[in-house]
């Protein structure tokens, strides 16, 4: 929904008019894309500080996430994003307390109770599909989850997101079959970054465009240049409003970069050269965006700097209430197997004995 | 009571539970206007439509995974493999992804589903028609593994499965389908997942099975007998979360203990049994915790002559009964 | 190779010219059609007359079968089949007695020495893939043979093929992509038969043409009529050669006609209407294919009825000496787990005492 | 004798095996020009080549599947697995194709192959970088199991698995690549599979372990000696095919027993050897053969104080000790 819908506030420049939205909208595109960044790169000095042990980062992908997330209908329609989606998680409504309190492992992080890796977010509230480190899995969750929503006669959408490495996996053919056949409503978007870990595209994909592989189901597919954010959102609508019609589902394949290493445990040096380091640079879609906001005239120096201190103050926030969130108690650790604990096996011996009434 | 086979249960089941909750929907190969291969589902399609009764594609990984997806957004799916030997291609969604939902979102996502699998042997089905593979899944926390041996349990365990809040793995040998029959009242009735029943009292030796083996051992109780050896014979009915309870106190009253299970012996689920038997009836004991199971290769050769020799059987049974009576 | 490589017999028809072969190849195409059907039937007999618990057939597939499997070089490249491949197989060299050892389960049975069902062809010596029940679980095995062919330096070729059910399976998704990555020598068949078991194409299958996957990898797609033996020849004899000359992998589609109910224990009345029976009926491979070379004077009612006594005469030595070969020894069950006997576990106290030498 | 770490004996292994025979390739995610996420394989493909040194796509069954294909085709693929996690989407290759392979075919096809894959916990993998899988592997027949504990057996077992004529499960514990160091001789050698190896000669009790908990179990039973329990530590090595002469004589020798798994304890693998234990020194054992495992929940959390939790420890282990000494 627009930014108008919420606050009324109704300018809207050449651009925003050109896409249906106002400039609202694409200030809090744009803010979005800056929390997500300011997190993520705080993940990482955290990381090199010895206070968190991993970290795997969107930067890079941002553009292309807020963007194609943004034409969903928050808590409504179903989003199965992957371990780069923090962008894509604030758009479905995470805040960044809680996507902190993954990357602490807190207690109560929503996502996990501490139990997965930073960057597996998941919010049953918002619809947002738990991320799990199998890649590709999701995408037959969301097939599931149009399904059901079609059968219960919802008219929600069903997104999943993943990287080109992981639509090589048998689960994506599987899984773009069976929407095809039933037209669920249903897009697959592939964030194409070029590498699967250390393994560049020309090695773990055929074809250069995965959305070449949407025909072979019957299917639209879409490349969108995952740096022009407003290109995203319009292809992301378009096919989000296909499927809401009942016309079935769609494919999208943003171009994207990786500004990182695959994760805090690799090294991207020794597959990347500096050459393609720096080109890399130039596609950063964060300054990209906010260079074409300022040219439009939606977003001044001013209004700019605001956005900055805001994002600033959100990624203190929200480190420092969790970082002095507690860890999880292990007697919670046998927790959650099964709907009743009396379905557990009994602890081997040399467990602590949970605590009466403790969950 | 109206006596029915076990597929009769099953399929009774299945509808009653269709006609109760709107939320309970059918998938998989071939179970719709075929009513699936063994026809488990014969009739649902033509009583609840394409929506309720999907015939999917060729693919396993699909079929589960899609479920899982579908439990998240309300609905309770009864996916069907068409053989259980056919389960591995969607084993990654099964053992990472079902079972998993709960724990990795401390219960914020649950996927209440059944995965309905006919397995076992004994049918001219060869290597690929007739595996047992309980024992993968046993092992998995957050998924249940039932597996009934009558056709009031398969009935009354499959609605509780049904309305079970977490991943339920239903295996029903698929030589009990027509060949085995039971009363089975008429109303609303379920049984609980996680309990085991003594299906004969005797105080010589217990015997330990599940499924068709269960039919086996009681085949092979009445035979000892005759010569004298009063056999108690234990019907797990749910692999996981096991009865214990019974289990051992069974046990504690014969002291001796035979598992009977018709998969590989070796790291078969029966071994697990035993190991539970080993360290908790220790004291009870008066004679080695002893396994029949099928022999190490895979399971089982089309040709008769060596189906017959992997598959267990009452006589087998009566053999190991005689063995360890005599310990 | 031709017939006229094996024979010296250079007669050729336009017919024949038109493809490259003689009409002594024409004739043996026919010939190798014809036989593939009365052994199919004949299993049939057997099973209706309890001496033979199940069958599983190619009727209606026989002419795409040998048609596509004719320009492999037999005992060179390699097939990965499938139960249906009962022409592939005897193309690739596998003889009647064999196929009906097969059928019979019986100890000199050397697709499985009786421990698969019947249908679960395979032979080392004649390269062919033994098959699983698990569907499209080759394609795997193929591109496997072709990498190692590659590296191993050898000319092979290799083709997996499949039903198009099957084809949905996610192992398919990954083999395409790898084979296309490394442009390996490989063809992959689908014989579209419109269904899978029950299921009708249009609820297994989310487009017409699954020939139209191929461009989603990069490679080409053909769909040919399953009926016209010498299309299906000269598409796979185009694919064969591109692989083997180094320039990648490629698909073949055959239309074709399941004649049979899925297997004996399918009552395929219950989802085909009769009248959708009557057309299939007109889509026998083997009337047309023995018309067309009527037609093209390739082969007269001398030769035709040769051919049909030669069949009836190998059918009949086929079962004679199947049925007559004795079932497997029980004791030999434990072996073939591994290369080692002693890496077995030993076998559970009741097991009948393996002889001493048996194997 | 050099010290080398247990990755670098594996890297070592690899890479003279591949300079030995030119039928053996590497093959996986991110082996080649980033050498592993482990560096397992470092410095191969600037050896060796893109022909044998094979990066692949992000897809686990291609990498299992085609590697059987290409033993069909008369090479010998080692297969790395990037996470035992990560397994389960090849499950069907490997227990429906290559583990039946020589069966089905009566020895006609066979497909020499390994799959390394590292495995188990304690490095903050979470849920999926943390699992023990062997259980499910380790119950098939047709393949075989190897979990190595030292850098000599690392070696020395890598070369017996790629020149076995069958498939093998090479399980690497990755706690231990770079924590556990030991003497690795020049020369080449192997370490045949199947044979265990006594750790720790003692006559009060036998506890028996595999991979890292080989290590914990040696620590406890330092701790516990000085406490006057004199144990002796049996390392299983390759857990099929198992070497059940090592394992009984020890526990026939000292009347108790205790299985130590990192893995879920319901139906792990040290369920098989408590079952074999408890049927076949029955008469020796003056305790309950014990089990001391892995909680029986998805291993395993993220969070340091909930891994912590989970994963056993020569504390653990030397309580497990002590109990059972003191029956
Ligand atoms: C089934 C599976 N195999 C391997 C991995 C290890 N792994 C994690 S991310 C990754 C690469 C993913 O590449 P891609 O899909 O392109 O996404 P990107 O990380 O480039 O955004 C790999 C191999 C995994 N998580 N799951
Ligand atoms: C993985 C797997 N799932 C299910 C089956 C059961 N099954 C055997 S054949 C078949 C249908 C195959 O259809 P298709 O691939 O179109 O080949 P066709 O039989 O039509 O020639 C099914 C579902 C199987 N063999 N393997
Ligand atoms: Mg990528
Ligand atoms: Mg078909």
């Amino acid at each position: 929904m627009t930014v108008a819908d919420q606050h009324g506030s109704t300018a809207a420049s050449g651009l925003a008019a050109a896409y249906g939205l106002v400039d609202a909208d694409l200030v809090a595109m744009y803010r979005t894309m800056a929390l997500a960044r300011a997190l993520d790169e705080r993940m990482w000095v955290l990381n090199r500080s010895g206070r968190a042990p991993f970290v795997i980062s969107g930067q890079g992908h941002e553009g292309a996430q807020v963007g194609i997330a943004w034409p969903l209908r928050r808590d409504h329609d179903w989003v199965a994003p992957f371990y780069r989606s923090i962008a894509t998680c604030l758009v479905a409504g995470m805040t960044p307390r809680e996507l902190m309190l993954a990357q602490f492992a807190r207690g109560s992080d929503p996502s996990s109770g501490g139990r997965q890796m930073p960057g597996h977010y998941g919010h049953a509230g918002h619809h947002v599909v738990s991320v799990s480190s199998p890649v590709a899995t999701q995408i037959l969750h969301a097939a599931g989850i149009a399904l059901a929503a079609r059968i219960r006669g919802l008219d929600q959408v069903a997104m999943a997101i993943m990287g080109e490495g992981s639509s090589n996996q048998g689960d994506v053919h599987e899984a773009l079959n069976f929407v095809a056949i039933h037209r669920l409503p249903f897009v697959f978007v592939v964030e194409n970054n070029g590498y699967a870990i250390s393994v560049p595209a020309e090695r773990e994909l055929s074809v250069r465009d995965v959305a070449d592989r949407a025909a072979g189901y019957g299917i639209p597919g879409t490349v969108v240049d995952g740096t022009d954010v407003l290109a995203c959102y319009a292809a992301a609508r378009d096919a989000v409003d296909r499927a809401r019609r009942g016309d079935g589902p769609s494919m999208i394949e943003a171009k994207v970069t990786r500004l990182t290493g695959h994760s805090s445990d690799d090294q991207q040096t020794k597959y990347r050269s500096e050459a393609e380091l720096a080109e890399t640079r130039a596609l950063d879609p964060l300054p990209i965006f906010r260079d074409q906001l300022r040219a439009a005239g939606v977003l001044d120096e001013v209004a700019q700097l605001e956005i900055d201190g805001d994002v600033a103050l959100a990624v203190e926030d929200a480190t420092a209430f969790a970082e002095a969130e507690p860890d999880p108690d292990p007697a919670t650790g046998v927790d959650h197997v099964f709907a009743d604990r009396s379905s557990n096996e009994p602890p081997p011996p040399w467990h602590p004995a949970p605590r009466e009434g403790a969950r | 009571m109206a006596v029915r086979t076990f597929i009769e249960a099953i399929r009774e089941g299945l509808a009653e539970e269709m006609r109760r909750d709107p939320a309970v929907i059918v998938l998989g190969e071939d179970v719709g206007k075929k009513g699936g291969v063994f026809l488990a589902t014969d009739g649902l399609w033509a009583e609840f439509g394409d929506d309720r009764v999907i015939d999917t594609p060729l693919t396993e990984s699909m079929i589960v995974g899609t479920s899982v997806g579908a439990a998240l957004n309300g609905l309770r799916p009864v996916a069907e493999i068409q053989f259980a030997d056919f389960i591995f291609p969607a084993f990654n969604q099964i053992v990472s992804e079902a079972a998993r939902m709960r724990y990795r979102t401390v219960s914020g996502a649950t996927v209440p589903m059944v995965i309905r699998a006919p397995f076992g042997g004994g049918v001219h089905g060869a290597l690929y028609h007739s595996q047992s593979v309980e024992a993968f899944f046993a092992h998995v926390p957050g998924i249940k593994t039932v597996v009934p041996s009558t056709p009031y349990d398969a009935k009354g365990l499959l609605r509780a499965s049904i309305r079970d809040e977490d991943p339920v793995l239903f295996l029903e040998h698929k030589k009990m389908y027509r060949s085995v029959r039971g009363e089975v009242p008429e109303g609303e009735y379920t049984v609980p997942i996680g309990r085991a029943a003594v299906r004969r009292t005797g105080r010589r030796l217990t015997v330990v099975a599940y499924g068709l083996m269960v039919h086996y051992a009681l085949e092979a109780a009445e035979r000892v007998a005759e010569e004298g050896i009063d056999c108690e014979v234990v019907d797990l009915r749910t692999l996981r979360p096991l009865d214990r309870e019974t289990l051992l106190a069974s046990v504690r009253k014969t002291g001796k203990c035979l598992v009977v299970y018709e998969d590989n012996r070796f790291g078969g689920y029966g071994a697990e049994i035993a190991a539970i038997v080993a360290e908790e009836a220790f004291e009870y004991l008066d004679g080695p915790v002893s396994r029949l199971a099928g022999p190490d290769t895979p399971a089982m050769p089309y040709n008769h002559v060596l189906e017959e020799w992997f598959m267990l059987s009452p006589a087998k049974i009566a053999d190991a009964i005689r063995r360890l009576a005599a310990y």
